[in-house]
């Protein structure tokens, strides 16, 4: 397999991020807020489950699969356990989100700082 | 004497110092001692005096935390403009102040890697 | 609550969830799967039912409180698992080389049996178990919030 | 005895586990049961945190490997890299397991009575055990993903406890700030760790310190940075603090004062990254210059900004902020004279600025959760946190007066108290860096009695003010609870050098001693 | 201004994210697999799973699953904590 000269596959993710670090620094709207921190999450998990790639590799496991070379395990491990992760912050910022929208009546993030100074 | 702190040169021991501020203490007590005999309690003289107007209103007379320290705010208004402005209260302010400090933390690691 | 129809395939296609959710569960030292993926998919069949009917009538069969019991028990088993091997050390594989699910495979590509992997089978199923039982007292009570809804404290 | 001391890293953190496990069946049968179940588990890790650290401090590092064929086989047979997570405990873990221990069974009796009056208590204290667990972890793990496992578990468990009063709108805002900034700080502590795994296809920190000793690129000075920055965030450094009064003042006060420890947890993090992972890399010293400069601004800042507030936890919360900066000074001055031997091998002002910033660590989780559980104290009756509204609380609450004096006197550095002794520390050895950094510090000492002053004249000086005449001394948990603290301060007052060399002295030589940590899991470099 | 400013900041930021990304190896050659071929190696011998990436989740790396599952447990409760209803009921004292 030839060598790739530009490493798309870490380069999507740090645009991901990057991406994503725009969305929640110039966003105002908190609901987009989460999503580019969802964003930002996947980017993550791009980079992680993309360092494990192997060229010609197969998966990991033994069952009915071909002699071959495999991908290295340990990433798609920490990429399971991260998207994880990720799951249960969403849950907890959209529930805070929605008693946000309760009790201001708005998802504006500038509207939303009953504390500040 | 498991009390004693060797900090840098001198050393710092908790249980003298209490030694000494008690017998300070005793000290500032005979003093005491020597004062006016002639005060009683309950009478005119445990009274406030106010120029002879009648006193206010115990939450009149409390000084709310607004007014203490009004000269120091007044002196320092400027410093207190500068460093409110940015406690917004933004959430994307936050976070915009996380990626500035890492950028320049990046910039300043790399220029000192590169000095090496 | 949407037609008939759409009811009446969910009500169709719910054993049919339920059963691929269990098989990804079983299978998870074999195949691509595992307690989490199968959890997952079952709480997707939760989902469909909530969309299909309305959530009254999920709540009849699902109350929060059996759900919160049943998870619970899912992340004590699965804890339980890994203290069961604290005689050497927290997390130690105990069961491989013992009657239940203790068959070493053949090193290299094999047609696979279930009765490998030690307590990695039991770890799925407590897994699966906890994160169906949590993730659709998550859904559940989200749509319930939504709709102003009373939950059990 | 032996076999429950080899296995106590994992007992600490699995127990509390379990207790969360467990609460919300136990809470369905009975409120009594759970309760006794919440304090008896606590108080069962703190003596395991004690026996623990009696044991590092006597035979060194302990190193526990998860499911391996026996704990002490940190490396499979016939092999040289670690496959396994590694639970490493060595002096400076040891040292923060035993404030989180105190502190947390302190929160928890505080907790009995605080929140006595809420609805969803069962989930309350199972949120508080699973933030125990993620404290733990934080603080033993010697695995950079597992590190930001538990960093998550922290982080979530934190979040959700610090927006428990969902009636009133700030605290849903806080804790929506929290989770944002913690999801964020995770996610840059992720990419971080991958990219270390991308060059040396391990996540174990002794061999990824050994690694990027041997060749150090600039892939890992990217990473140092993500890594710093996320737990500086995580930690409440100026000028990243913005969030760190807004989620502290609207949690319980129980929660609070836990939260200052959990603040405290990814100090360590930080520590660990700064000393441990990166301790031999030439540009160490840069690292140490930053944290001095960051430590000065976070001082006066935060001082500054703390005079200024009106709402009692707001206020303390910034107070808690300023005195991060001394850690950070202390430290900063040790990291930055690393690579000078003399001055961080015993007798050494390295070694003592070290000891200076980490003996204030312990200070500061003796004091600062004491104040906040007085200001929960405040709020118990009075129902606010507007010092504009208070007075004349004195009358009524004697107790919390008297432990609210003995917390002001040892955060402004009172002599005797222990602020003072942390203080002295770090003033002397500061001095021989720089002079400037030393007369800084005590101008915020002397600025922190002048807020604390001000607050104490407004809460409880005055005549009793009529709309308060109900208030009555809080219930005798949170005394208690405040006791505990109180009563750690005044040990430390009284026999400060029994601390240091017992505890301090350890913690700051595992810190400055890297290839003692790294010899202990990859064993002795061929 | 601060929008500037942020703009510029967030650009050397990606930038040097960009940066680095390329610095890391080719994709699809990894420097080190150490770890990893010690677990595709034994994977089948020590813990009897056919699937690795099982394995690596439920028993080389077992504790991070269990503070995984733990995260998923806290997410739950904090959730349902928050949406809990406010009326205090009679038996709860």
């Amino acid at each position: 397999m030839a060598h790739i000269p530009l490493n798309f596959p870490f380069l999507a993710a740090a645009l991901l991020v990057g991406v994503s670090l725009y969305i929640i620094i110039f966003k105002k709207n908190l609901i987009k807020l989460i999503m580019g921190i969802t964003m930002m999450a996947s980017g993550v998990n791009l980079f992680l489950v993309a360092l494990g790639y192997r060229a010609g590799g197969g998966a990991p496991i033994y069952t009915g699969t071909p002699e071959e070379t495999m991908v290295l395990p340990v990433p798609q491990a920490l990429t399971l356990t991260s998207i994880v992760i990720n799951v249960a912050v969403l849950a907890l910022m959209l529930t805070m989100a929605i008693h946000i929208y309760r009790h201001t009546g708005s998802l504006d993030s500038k509207k939303s700082r009953k504390l500040k100074g | 004497m498991t009390s004693i702190l060797e900090s840098g040169y001198p050393y710092w021991n908790p249980i003298i110092w209490i030694i000494v501020f008690l017998i300070v203490m005793i000290v500032v007590y005979f003093f005491r001692r020597r004062g006016q005999k002639g005060y009683k309690k309950d009478t005119a003289q445990a009274q406030i005096f106010l120029c002879g107007e009648e006193v206010p209103e115990a939450e009149q007379r409390h000084i709310r935390v607004g007014n203490i320290y009004w000269g120091f705010f007044e002196t320092l208004k400027e410093y207190y403009n500068q460093i409110l402005r940015p406690h917004t209260g933004i959430i994307n302010d936050y976070i915009l102040w996380f990626v500035a400090v890492t950028a320049i933390s990046v910039i300043i690691l790399l220029i000192a890697g590169l000095a090496k | 609550m949407l037609s008939k129809i759409v009811r009446t395939v969910t009500n169709e296609f719910m054993p049919v969830i339920i059963v691929f959710g269990l098989y990804i569960i079983a299978h998870g030292h074999l195949t691509p799967g595992g307690g989490f993926q199968g959890g997952a998919v079952i709480v997707s069949g939760v989902v469909m039912l909530l969309v299909a009917f309305n959530h009254q009538e999920v709540k009849k069969v699902l109350r929060e409180r059996l759900l919160s019991i049943m998870e619970s028990t899912g992340a004590l088993i699965f804890i339980g698992l890994a203290f069961a091997g604290i005689g050497t050390a927290f997390f130690h594989n105990l069961l491989v080389g013992s009657p239940i699910f203790g068959r070493i495979p053949a090193t290299g590509p094999n047609p696979g049996d279930i009765w490998t992997g030690g307590v990695i089978p039991l770890m799925n199923f407590a897994v699966g178990l906890k994160v169906a039982a949590g993730l659709t007292a998550v859904v559940l009570a989200l749509a319930l919030f939504s709709s102003g809804e009373e939950i059990e404290e | 005895m032996a076999a429950l001391i080899t296995h106590s890293p994992i007992l600490i953190i699995a127990i509390p586990l379990a207790a969360a496990f467990l609460t919300p069946l136990i809470g369905m049968a009975s409120k009594k049961a759970r309760n006794a179940l919440v304090v008896v588990s606590l108080t069962f890790v703190v003596f395991l945190v004690f026996a623990l650290a009696r044991d590092v401090v006597i035979n060194g590092i302990h190193v526990y490997t998860l499911g391996a064929a026996s704990p002490d086989l940190s490396i499979p047979t016939g092999f040289m890299v670690p496959v396994r997570i590694i639970l490493e405990v060595d002096g400076m873990s040891a040292f923060f397991g035993i404030i989180w221990a105190i502190v947390s069974l302190a929160a928890a009796i505080y907790s009995l009575s605080h929140i006595a009056s809420e609805t969803g208590q069962t989930r309350f204290y199972t949120l508080l055990l699973l933030m125990v667990t993620g404290g733990f972890g934080m603080m033993f793990t010697g695995d950079l993903f597992n590190l930001f496992v538990f960093l998550e578990i922290a982080s979530i468990s934190g979040g959700a406890l610090i927006a428990f009063r969902t009636k009133f709108a700030d605290t849903q805002e806080g804790g929506f700030k929290y989770i944002v900034v913690s999801a964020i700080a995770g996610l840059m502590v992720l990419f971080a760790t991958g990219i270390l795994y991308a060059q040396y296809n391990s996540l174990n920190i002794a061999f990824l310190a050994q690694a990027i000793q041997d060749n150090y690129t600039a892939l890992d000075t990217i990473a140092l940075a993500l890594l710093l920055i996320a737990f500086a965030m995580k930690t409440g450094m100026v000028p990243l603090h913005l969030w760190f009064p807004d989620a502290y003042s609207v949690a319980p006060a129980s929660i609070t004062g836990m939260l200052v420890i959990t603040s405290h947890a990814c100090m360590y993090a930080a520590f660990r990254v700064c000393f441990t992972l990166y301790g031999g890399m030439p540009d160490a010293p840069v690292v140490g210059w930053i944290l001095i400069v960051i430590g000065l601004l976070t001082m006066f800042v935060g001082v500054t900004m703390a005079v200024f507030q009106k709402d009692v936890m707001r206020f303390m919360s910034y107070h808690a902020i300023s005195q991060l900066g001394y850690m950070w000074l202390g430290v900063g001055v040790g990291l930055a004279v690393l690579g000078n031997p003399a001055l961080v091998n015993p007798g050494g002002w390295g070694r003592e600025a070290v000891s200076g910033g980490i003996f204030h660590i312990l200070n500061h989780a003796m004091y600062k959760p004491l104040l906040f559980f007085t200001g929960g104290a405040l709020f118990h009756y009075t129902g606010t946190r507007d010092l504009t509204k208070m007075g004349g609380l004195a009358h009524k609450m004697k107790w919390t007066t008297i432990l609210y004096i003995i917390g002001t006197l040892s955060i402004s550095g009172i002599p005797p108290l222990n602020g003072f002794s942390s203080k002295i520390l770090i003033y002397e050895s500061v001095y021989q860096f720089h002079p400037i950094l030393t007369i800084t510090g005590i101008v915020v000492s002397i600025l922190t009695l002048a807020s604390f002053t001000k607050a104490f004249h407004s809460a409880f000086m005055g005549a009793e003010l009529p709309e308060y005449k109900g208030v009555k001394e809080v219930p005798r948990s949170m005394l208690i609870a405040m006791g505990i603290l109180a009563a750690g301060i005044v040990f430390i007052t009284l026999f400060p050098s029994l601390i240091v060399d017992s505890t301090i002295h350890p913690a700051a030589d595992a810190l400055i001693h890297q290839e003692t940590y790294i010899t202990a899991v990859m064993g002795v470099a061929p | 201004m601060r929008k500037i400013v942020g703009l510029i900041l967030w650009l050397v930021l990606v930038a040097f994210l960009v940066w680095g990304m390329q610095l890391i190896h080719p994709f699809g050659y990894p420097d080190a697999s150490t770890m990893d071929d010690y677990m595709i190696e034994k994977a089948q011998a020590e813990t009897g799973s056919n699937n690795v990436v099982t394995s690596v989740v439920f028993d080389y790396r077992g504790f991070d699953t269990l503070g995984e599952a733990t995260i998923l447990f806290t997410a739950v409760t904090g959730v349902l904590l928050l949406l809990r209803t406010l009326r205090r009921k009679k038996e709860s004292s």
